[in-house]
C-alpha cells in the first residue's frame, strides 16, 4: 500500500515537473516502484521485465531523445477544459465499472478458476516447465508472443528506416 | 578520453559476468523467472556498455550494425520458423509436440528455440535502435 | 492441407515480411511481396468457400484445445473481409513499385515493402483471431507498420501526422485493452466465443457496461467514429499514395469488422441494443459523420484531404448499418464495407497516378488534368459516381439497403439524411471533375509524364469493379447478407 | 461496509484508476511531444495494475510449481502483461525516433509551435 501510495505521488511529481530531465529521473523511480508493486502481486517474471524496459530501456530511449532535442517544456499556453473532461469521464467510467470487480485477494472469482489456473496443474505434465509464466507465454499463448516478436521487429526497422543515416555513396 | 582508465578496464570485467548472466536469465527460464526477452536486454545492455565507454566506432568493430539490423528479423523468422517445421511435420502452428520423441521433450525443445528466436530479435533490435539514436547525434 | 490454411493466412505474409527485411533490395522485396500478396486472396476465397459450405472453421494455434490456446476461428463475416484486405493488398502491390519508388528513398524502399506486409499481416491476424488479446497484439502489429510507412511521405507534415496518430492510436489500443481486461475479470477467458458464453453468469453487469464503453471507444478511435477521427485526414493526406490506398481501404475496414465481431457476436444484439441506448448514440454519431465530414470536404485544398473527409462520412454509413441492427440494414453496412474498399481504393489510386505524373495534390492545380490523363480521370469519375451511389454503381447497393433497413424500422427521416449526404458528395466530387475536365490545362501540366501500364490498369479493375458490383448484386450483398446473418445470431 | 473500508480493501484499483487517469490526463493536455509520450507509457503501465491485480490470490505464491506450495497466483495476467510491456516500449521507441525527426523537421517539440508554423506557410 506504501508502494502504491509512493507510486501515486511520483505521478504527480511527473504532470507536473518542467524540466523533461526531472521527468527521466521519476520516469525510472516509477518502474522501480512498480516492478517492486508487481512483486508484491506475485509477478516476479513481470517485474523483471518492467524494471529492465521502464527504468533501464525507457530511459535510456528518453535520454537520448532529449540529447538529439531539448530538455525544457514550454508552458501549456491555455488551461483546456477538455482534458480535464476527457480524464474525469474515462475516470467515472473506471470508477463505475471497477466498482462492480470480485474483491481484492479472493480465490473463487471467474479469473481464478477458468483457464488461468488451469495451467498451474497442466504445465509440468504437458511441458515439463515448472515456471509456469514462461510455459504458457511460449506454448500455450506462443503465438501471441510471435506477435510480440513481430511487434519489436517492426519497431526496430520503423527507427532505422527513420533514424538511420545512409552513406552518400547509396 | 584518456583518464577513464578505470572504467574502461572496469567494464572489461565486468562484461563477461553480464554475458553470462543473460545466458543464465536465457537458459533458466524454465526454472525461475526470466526469458528470452530478458536475456535479450541484458545483452543489448553489454553492447550499449561497451559502446558507452569506448565509443560508437569501436563498438561498431565489435558488434558491426549490419549484423544487428539482420539479426532484428531473423529471429523472428526462428520464431516462426519453428511453428512453420511443425506444421510441415502435420501438426498445427506453433505445436512442438514432435519436434522430438516425446511432447515432454518436444515442448522444451520448442520452448528453447523460440526463446532463442526472441533473444536474437530483441537483442539486435535494442542495439539497433541504440546505433540509430546515437549514430544521429554525430552529424 | 485446408486444415492449414487459416494459420497460412497471417504465418505467409509475416514471413514474407521477415524474407524481405533480410534481403533489403526494393525490386526482390516487390517480387515477394507481389507473389505473397497474391497468395493471400487465394487462401481466403478457398476460406470462404469452405465456411459457407461446412460452417466455421476453428483452428487451435499450437495445438492447445481452445480456452487454453488461442484460437483462430473463420466464419462467413470474417473470412468475407479477409478475402477484401487480401484482394485489395494485391491489387495494390501491384500498382505499387514505380509509385512508391518515385516516393521512397531507394535506401529504404526494401525495408518499406517489409512493413507493407507486416501490416498486411497485422490485419489479417485481427481479422481472422478468436481471442481478444490476440487481437491487441496483431492490432499493434499492425498499428507500428502503418505509422512507419505514414510517417515516410515526402511531405514534411507527414511525421507529424504520423506522430499524431501514433499517439491517438496507441490510447485506442489501451483502451482496447482496458475493456478486454475488465472482460477478462468478469469472465476469466480471452477466447471471444468462450466470453460470449460465460457473460451470461457473471455477477455484476457494472464492469461489462465500463468494458462495451472502452472497446467501442477504442475501436472507434481507430476507425476513424467521428468525432474520433481528428488523427485520419492529415494522416491519409501526407501518407505516400500507395500507403494511403491501402489504408483507406483495408485498416479502417479492419476496425469495423472487430467492432461487429464485439458488439453483436461476444455482448450479442440484445444485450447492446436492448438493455443500453447503444443504438440511439450510434445512430446520433453516424448521422454526424454524415454529413458534418461532408461537409469540411467540400471545402478541402487538398484533394487527398478531401477524400479522407469523405472516408470518415462513408464510415459513418457502416456504422449507421450497425445501428440499424436488423438483417437489412447490417447486410448495407457490411456491403458498404466492401463496396467503400473498392471505390475509395479507385479513387486513391487514381489520384496516385496524377501524384506519379505531376506531382499535383492541391485541386486547384488539377485544372484541365483530365485532358492530359483521361484514363486516369475517367476512372475517378467512375469511382465517383460509386461514391455518390448513382444507379447500376456499387454504392448504390449498399445504400439502397441501408435505406431499406431504416424503412423497415420506420426511420423515414433517415432515408433523407442518405439522400443528403450523398447530395454533398456530388459537390465534393463534382468539384474536382468540374476542375479536371472543365477548365484549360495551366503551362504546367503540358508535359506530363504518362502512368505506366500497371498503375492503369489496377486502377481500372477498381473502376470496373465498382460497376460490375453495381449489378452483380448476388456477390456482394449476398456474402453480405451471409455474414450480417452469422453476426446477427452472436456467439450464443 | 463503510466507505473508507471499501477503499482500504480495493486500494489497488483505486490507485490504478488514479494511475490511468492521470497518464491520459498529460497525453490529452500536454503539448511537449516527449512530455505526451512519457504520459502515454505511464497510462500503458497503469493498465498493468488491472491485470495483475485480480489474479494475486492472498497466501499464494509466484507461479512457479514447486513443491511445499499448494497456493499460486494466476500467471495467465503475468503473460498478457509481459506482452503488453514490450508492445508499450516498442511504441514508445517508435515515437521517440519520430520525434527526434519531427525536431529536425521543424527544430522544436512543442506541438503548438509546429502547428504555428505549418499555418504561416
Amino acid at each position: 500500500m506504501v508502494l502504491l501510495t509512493l507510486l501515486a505521488a511520483v505521478t504527480i511529481g511527473i504532470i507536473r515537473a518542467r524540466s523533461l530531465f526531472a521527468v527521466v529521473v521519476l520516469i525510472g523511480a516509477y518502474s522501480f516502484l512498480m516492478a517492486s508493486a508487481m512483486i508484491v502481486l506475485d509477478a516476479v517474471d513481470v517485474a523483471m521485465t518492467e524494471a529492465s524496459v521502464g527504468a533501464g530501456i525507457s530511459t535510456v530511449l528518453v535520454l537520448g531523445t532529449l540529447y538529439l532535442t531539448k530538455v525544457h517544456e514550454a508552458p501549456p499556453r491555455y488551461t483546456a477544459l477538455l482534458p480535464l473532461f476527457v480524464a474525469i469521464g474515462t475516470g467515472a467510467v473506471l470508477v463505475y465499472g471497477i466498482s462492480g470487480l470480485p474483491e481484492f485477494g479472493a480465490a473463487h472469482t471467474p479469473v481464478n478458476t477458468h483457464v488461468g489456473m488451469s495451467y498451474m496443474d497442466r504445465s509440468v505434465p504437458e511441458t515439463g516447465i515448472p515456471n509456469v509464466v514462461t510455459s504458457v507465454l511460449a506454448s500455450y499463448r506462443g503465438f501471441d508472443t510471435l506477435g510480440e516478436t513481430a511487434v519489436i521487429f517492426t519497431a526496430g526497422i520503423g527507427v532505422l528506416m527513420l533514424l538511420k543515416r545512409f552513406k552518400a555513396k547509396d | 578520453m584518456r583518464l577513464d582508465v578505470l572504467l574502461r578496464v572496469a567494464s572489461k570485467l565486468f562484461l563477461p559476468f553480464i554475458l553470462m548472466f543473460a545466458l543464465y536469465v536465457q537458459f533458466h527460464g524454465d526454472y525461475g523467472p526470466g526469458g528470452g526477452f530478458q536475456a535479450g536486454v541484458i545483452v543489448a545492455a553489454a553492447v550499449v556498455l561497451y559502446a558507452i565507454i569506448f565509443g560508437l566506432d569501436e563498438a561498431h568493430k565489435v558488434v558491426p550494425s549490419a549484423v544487428v539490423e539482420a539479426m532484428v528479423p531473423l529471429g523472428v523468422l526462428i520464431f516462426a520458423g519453428v511453428g512453420v517445421v511443425n506444421m510441415i511435420g502435420g501438426d498445427n502452428f506453433l505445436n512442438y509436440t514432435h519436434l522430438a520423441h516425446d511432447q515432454i521433450h518436444g515442448q522444451e525443445w520448442g520452448v528453447f528455440l523460440v526463446e532463442f528466436g526472441v533473444l536474437v530479435t530483441v537483442s539486435g533490435t535494442m542495439v539497433a535502435i541504440f546505433y540509430a539514436f546515437a549514430g544521429r547525434g554525430k552529424a | 492441407m485446408i486444415s492449414q490454411l487459416p494459420a497460412l493466412q497471417v504465418v505467409i505474409p509475416l514471413l514474407g515480411a521477415l524474407i524481405v527485411a533480410i534481403l533489403r533490395s526494393g525490386t526482390i522485396g516487390w517480387i515477394v511481396s507481389l507473389a505473397v500478396s497474391w497468395t493471400m486472396p487465394v487462401i481466403a476465397i478457398v476460406l470462404l468457400g469452405h465456411v459457407s459450405e461446412h460452417g466455421p472453421i476453428s483452428y487451435a494455434m499450437g495445438g492447445w484445445e481452445p480456452p487454453a490456446g488461442i484460437e483462430y476461428r473463420v466464419d462467413q463475416a470474417n473470412a468475407y473481409l479477409l478475402l477484401l484486405v487480401s484482394g485489395m493488398a494485391a491489387l495494390v502491390m501491384t500498382y505499387a513499385p514505380r509509385s512508391l519508388a518515385s516516393e521512397i528513398s531507394p535506401n529504404v524502399l526494401g525495408w518499406y515493402y517489409s512493413m507493407y506486409l507486416t501490416c498486411l499481416a497485422g490485419l489479417l491476424g485481427i481479422a481472422i483471431t478468436g481471442d481478444a488479446f490476440n487481437v491487441f497484439v496483431f492490432m499493434e502489429v499492425s498499428s507500428l507498420a502503418t505509422y512507419v510507412m505514414i510517417a515516410l511521405g515526402r511531405d514534411r507534415r507527414a511525421i507529424m501526422s504520423a506522430y499524431q496518430y501514433l499517439i491517438v492510436g496507441t490510447i485506442g489500443a489501451t483502451f482496447y485493452v482496458i475493456g478486454v481486461g475488465l472482460l477478462f475479470v468478469m469472465t476469466g477467458s480471452l477466447n471471444l466465443f468462450d466470453i460470449a458464453g460465460r457473460l451470461g453468469d457473471v455477477e455484476s453487469s457494472r464492469p461489462l457496461i465500463a468494458a462495451l464503453a472502452f472497446l467501442t471507444v477504442g475501436i472507434g478511435l481507430k476507425l476513424a467514429l467521428f468525432p474520433l477521427h481528428l488523427w485520419l485526414p492529415n494522416a491519409y493526406a501526407f501518407a505516400p499514395s500507395v500507403a494511403t490506398a491501402f489504408l483507406a481501404s483495408t485498416a479502417t475496414k479492419v476496425a469495423v469488422y472487430l467492432l461487429l465481431r464485439i458488439l453483436f457476436s461476444v455482448f450479442g444484439v440484445t444485450v447492446v441494443f436492448s438493455e443500453f441506448n447503444t443504438a440511439e448514440i450510434l445512430l446520433t454519431l453516424s448521422v454526424a459523420a454524415m454529413l458534418i465530414p461532408s461537409i469540411v470536404a467540400i471545402f478541402q485544398a487538398n484533394v487527398k484531404r478531401m477524400l479522407a473527409y469523405s472516408s470518415v462520412a462513408q464510415i459513418g454509413y457502416i456504422t449507421l448499418g450497425i445501428a440499424l441492427a436488423n438483417q437489412t440494414g447490417l447486410t448495407g453496412g457490411i456491403a458498404h464495407i466492401f463496396n467503400h474498399a473498392l471505390i475509395k481504393g479507385c479513387l486513391f489510386l487514381a489520384i496516385g497516378c496524377v501524384v506519379f505524373s505531376s506531382g499535383v495534390t492541391k485541386i486547384d492545380n488539377m485544372a484541365g488534368i483530365g485532358r492530359r490523363m483521361p484514363l486516369t480521370m475517367a476512372a475517378f469519375v467512375i469511382a465517383g459516381l460509386g461514391l455518390i451511389g448513382v444507379p447500376g454503381t456499387a454504392g448504390f447497393v449498399s445504400k439502397w439497403y441501408l435505406v431499406a433497413g431504416a424503412l423497415e424500422k420506420d426511420m423515414w427521416w433517415l432515408a433523407g439524411i442518405i439522400v443528403v449526404s450523398s447530395l454533398l458528395a456530388v459537390l465534393y466530387i463534382g468539384r474536382v471533375v468540374e476542375v479536371a475536365w472543365f477548365r484549360e490545362p495551366g503551362d504546367s501540366l503540358k508535359a506530363i509524364r504518362d502512368v505506366p501500364p500497371e498503375m492503369m490498369i489496377v486502377t481500372w479493375v477498381l473502376a470496373a469493379a465498382t460497376i460490375w458490383f453495381g449489378f452483380a448484386t448476388d456477390i456482394s450483398a449476398g456474402v453480405a447478407a451471409e455474414a450480417a446473418q452469422v453476426l446477427l445470431a452472436g456467439y450464443r | 461496509m463503510t466507505l473508507a473500508a471499501e477503499i482500504i480493501a480495493n486500494y489497488n484499483y483505486w490507485i490504478t484508476i488514479f494511475l490511468m487517469v492521470a497518464g491520459l490526463y498529460i497525453v490529452v493536455s500536454r503539448t511537449n511531444l516527449v512530455k505526451t509520450l512519457v504520459g502515454l507509457s505511464l497510462f500503458q503501465t497503469s493498465v498493468y495494475l488491472l491485470f495483475l491485480s485480480p489474479g494475486k490470490i492472498l497466501g499464494g505464491t509466484p507461479p512457479i510449481v514447486a513443491e511445499g506450495f499448494t497456493v499460486y497466483s494466476n500467471p495467465l495476467p503475468h503473460v498478457l502483461i509481459l506482452t503488453a510491456i514490450v508492445v508499450g516500449v516498442a511504441t514508445l521507441a517508435l515515437g521517440l525516433a519520430l520525434v527526434v525527426r519531427i525536431n529536425e523537421t521543424f527544430g522544436t517539440i512543442e506541438e503548438d509551435e509546429i502547428i504555428d508554423r505549418l499555418e504561416r506557410e
